[in-house]
């Protein structure tokens, strides 16, 4: 199982989910229509870590993160 | 280093501590860069939320990069309300010399706008509006999105 | 605003005043830009001989331009000595926005290397010596000078 | 008569001197070996406004200043 967490203003409870790589996270995420919009515009992180693919391996006690745009200062 | 307050900041304190931390160390420039809340579109004030992780990795970064050059960057930033005039963020660069300085605090100042993990919300007759239209995508957003 | 000071400049002094000075003046951004004597040149200090009325001049110029973007500029610099460690010259922008503000601070800084009327001498075992080689030549100097 | 003085590390005492416009004043000062490296790098003022010529005319009280390369900061 890996941990889907959303941070910031996407108010939604973190999510455990079966998943091998970032297209598993993905094809599960988009089946939620309230996250369409923030799909589009989250950047990702594995562990804490941004990345630029979805083809990450992922392995049991994963974290991903979904990072919609930013505005801090 | 790089500290998180919760609520506004205390600008002069943590201006005047900066500058005793790197007395001796034989910089010639140091630039704060003082980000304050305006009044506009009848707000009350800013709130922010803050990943910490990832943005310490993202500061951590930074303080490589600067060491490099032989500069040293610093930052505070606010968590939660902070109304308006008030403070939510300082940025600074210690450099011995003043070019590294000056172009040090603006490429600092725009990477964290571009990239820190930092969410900001209107304060505005009691609620929280997430700042959507003044917000940037992150690099590499829209990973997990649908193609068209 | 500008202010001179003899000898050193009390930085968190100055810049917790400026700060309290446009609290309440809606500036989203303020960037001070801080200059500190360094230890080089086994030098004991730097001293400075400054022509104020032409100073004056310089920096009504940059208020002017200031005010034509809706920002300020403020200054304060050291006359006589300043030893090691202590600071000379502060200069600082305050603007609505970011942008401007990054940008004047660069540009301000350089011009008044380049055009204010200060001269610099390094303080060395007692003797007070001219900063030649570090020294810049207003725009349209030599004009006196005997055509070659 | 035009009061010509000497700024920052030129140690030279202010001169009062006869001059209808910069380029007499120029011959005068050209005499003065002292004064050679000086002029080549030094910017002019006349009554506290920088001047990009010698074709300035000069009257009774003007004020000359010579000011030497600068090192603000």
């Amino acid at each position: 199982m890996v941990q889907v967490e959303f941070l910031g203003p996407i108010s939604k409870e973190p999510m455990q989910l079966e998943a091998s790589s970032l297209h598993d996270v993905a094809k599960v995420l988009n089946e939620d229509s309230e996250l369409k919009t923030w799909l589009e515009s989250a950047a990702v992180a594995v562990n804490d870590t941004l990345v630029s693919s979805l083809d990450v391996a992922l392995k049991d006690g994963d974290k991903v993160s979904l990072l919609p745009p930013v505005c801090g200062g | 280093m790089l500290e998180l307050h919760n609520g506004a900041l205390h600008v002069s304190e943590i201006l005047a501590r900066w500058c005793d931390e790197e007395a001796r160390n034989n910089y010639g420039a140091y630039i704060p860069f003082v980000g304050t809340v305006r009044s506009e579109d009848s707000i009350d004030g800013l709130s922010f939320d803050i990943y910490e992780p990832i943005l310490e990795n993202w500061f951590s970064a930074w303080q490589f990069k600067a060491k490099e050059v032989g500069a040293i960057v610093k930052m505070a930033h606010s968590r939660g309300d902070v109304m308006l005039h008030e403070s939510s963020y300082i940025a600074a660069v210690f450099s011995p010399k003043r070019r590294v300085a000056l172009e040090m605090i603006d490429s600092f100042v725009e990477d964290f706008k571009a990239s820190a993990p930092i969410w900001k919300y209107d304060l505005k007759g009691g609620n929280r509006i997430y700042a959507a239209d003044r917000s940037t995508p992150i690099k590499n957003s829209g990973l997990l999105g649908k193609k068209s």
